[in-house]
């Protein structure tokens, strides 16, 4: 299957080599996009996932000759590596890279034309300013700013782009100026090779916890079923029974059966029942003895 | 408290709580009936709904047993 | 609930919860009484300790308190 | 209980809680029945609307349940 | 719940609770009985303690009150 | 539990729960089926909404019960 | 939930969770089956205590309302 690469230059095709090596020797292979990342930024992510992942930046074509050379499954992968993509293996599992990453996001000021990814908040308070043309310029972009005590105050919170909406050049200023930053920057897994499968984000995205905590629901659920329905399991039938034993002293209570495992609980009723009556008749002058309460 | 109990008695089987009726099922029971209290009572149950105050025996959670959250 | 009260109620004068001694309260009540729950409401009651049904009753949550975890 | 239980094994069957019924039941299983319990029990749950009073919660004895805060 | 209260009246009575005694009470209860449900209940409760059941209901929330976790 | 899973993977696929179906899904997942509680798992789901029963919070037994506040 | 199931009844039946059997049962099941789900929840479950997961809820009885899951 070397057919894509033979007529490559001798750097192109050790470095084809060496993708193609990599994939083989980790259990996931994914692409990332390295698109608008600062050089010392992708230096920090590196570091920390020193250990656990490896991040391989390629030229777009030299990655697709590697997984079309690779071929099968894993070539699907082409279809995800555009723009600025970005190789990384790992050994863990695509849930655990997909965390793994956004924890290696960080906050960056916003260039005109982003997208915010979420409600751009303005807080309320002071600022390091000194009051100057920069109260004009913040109140031009609707950022209640005031001079209070010397220095320029943010009077209320304010939000000042809505999630999904486009940052202007002004309010990018603005922010940069009040230290805002709003952007998540780091790197964005696209895909993941894993266990023959591609892995897109949608399916990741869904955390471990809640496979979990869906499989607390679902043994609830069955449980419940179990139980409600009479159902009887060796898991259930102790709460079966019980509810079972419950509904019976229940009945055995409302009607005044007089049976041994009952007649505590009528006792127990006739009693609050005359402590009731007892206390309004209090209420309306009938001197309690002190054996009632 | 025989006189509530004996109150109570009578309201449930359907009859009213008088000074004769309490006295003569407080007599049955062997208990030395005392007139005053008899009569205090009837007085103080004369305008009291009997039903509601045990209905809301059956509702109001004592405090002992509110469960510390 | 009245044979319960009158058992209570003789509980409470101190006398013995028999046959006898309830169906002669719940007589004095008016009430046309069913031997067969008097002797059942007895036969019940023989061990049963009524002193300790009564204290439990004073701390029960009454309906059932859900407790909000 | 045995006699309760019968009556909700006949109740959930949807049967009537006759006598008969409940005599019959208590003796498949081998009880030694006692006709007064029987009559006490068939009279208690003639006025009572069995499916509302299942579900009513009973007052439960308590110390148990009181949740350890 | 038919079943089961067959099961729990058995158990009640001091006696097995087995296909053959769960049979004979719903039968003398005029249900239809499907042998399959008896053996799959019989199974259920081989290694159980009936009795620890029986009394664990008694500590537990009275209605099926369902705390929010 | 199997059968009860099996059950609720069927019902949550849109299927009925049939004898055949029930058996299949517990085949496939190499249990050595029993027809009788295939039987008595689908007569007992017969008149149930499961909708219904899978929400309802059961108690369970209970030690578990008294919340750890 | 249908995945979830079928995991949960391969769990109970003492089988492996792997992809292999979750596609069998879900097939079974007359679900169309998506690979990566199917993946998806194997490598998931993967770090996951199901016995834990299963005993978590039995402890506490919860209103169990269907996730859109």
């Amino acid at each position: 299957m070397t057919l894509y690469t033979q007529n490559l230059p001798r750097w192109k095709k050790e470095e084809v080599a060496e993708i193609k090596r990599s994939i083989e020797e980790h259990t996931l292979v994914g692409v990332v996009d390295m698109y608008g990342i600062p050089a010392s930024q992708v230096q920090q992510i590196r570091r920390s996932l020193r250990g656990t992942a490896r991040v391989k930046m390629a030229r777009n074509t030299l990655i697709e000759h590697a997984l079309s050379d690779l071929g099968g499954s894993v070539a699907a992968l082409n279809e995800h590596a555009t723009g600025q993509s970005a190789l990384i293996f790992t050994n863990e599992n695509p849930f655990k890279l997909f965390k793994l990453l956004e924890k290696t996001k960080t906050k960056m000021a916003a260039k005109p034309g982003e997208t915010a990814p979420e409600d751009i908040v303005v807080p309320k308070g002071p600022t390091s300013f000194k009051p100057g043309p920069i109260v004009g310029e913040l109140q031009q972009v609707g950022i209640p700013a005031a001079i209070e005590g010397g220095k320029v105050k943010i009077r209320e919170a304010k939000t000042v782009v809505k999630e999904g909406e486009t940052i202007s050049k002004k309010v990018a200023d603005a922010l940069v100026k009040l230290g805002i930053k709003p952007m998540d920057v780091g790197l964005v897994l696209q895909a993941a090779y894993y266990r023959d499968t591609i892995f897109t984000p949608d399916l990741l995205a869904i955390d471990e916890e809640a496979y979990a905590s869906n499989i607390v629901l679902a043994a609830q659920q069955a449980f419940n079923l179990s139980v409600n329905a009479v159902i009887p399991t060796r898991l259930t039938i102790s709460a079966i029974i019980g509810k079972a034993v419950r509904e019976a002293r229940n009945v055995g209570v409302e009607a005044s059966i007089y049976e041994k495992g009952v007649i505590d609980l009528i006792i127990g009723r006739a009693q609050q029942q005359m402590l009731a009556v007892a206390l309004v008749a209090a209420d309306h002058g009938f001197e309690l003895d002190e054996a009632t309460l | 408290m025989e006189y509530i109990y004996a109150a109570l008695l009578l309201h449930n089987a359907g009859k009213d709580v008088t000074d004769e009726n309490v006295t003569a099922v407080l007599k049955a029971a062997g208990v030395a009936v005392e007139d005053a209290r008899v009569k205090a009572l009837v007085a103080a149950l004369e305008d009291v709904n009997i039903e509601e105050a045990i209905s809301k025996a059956a509702v109001a959670p004592v405090a002992a047993a509110a469960p510390a959250a």
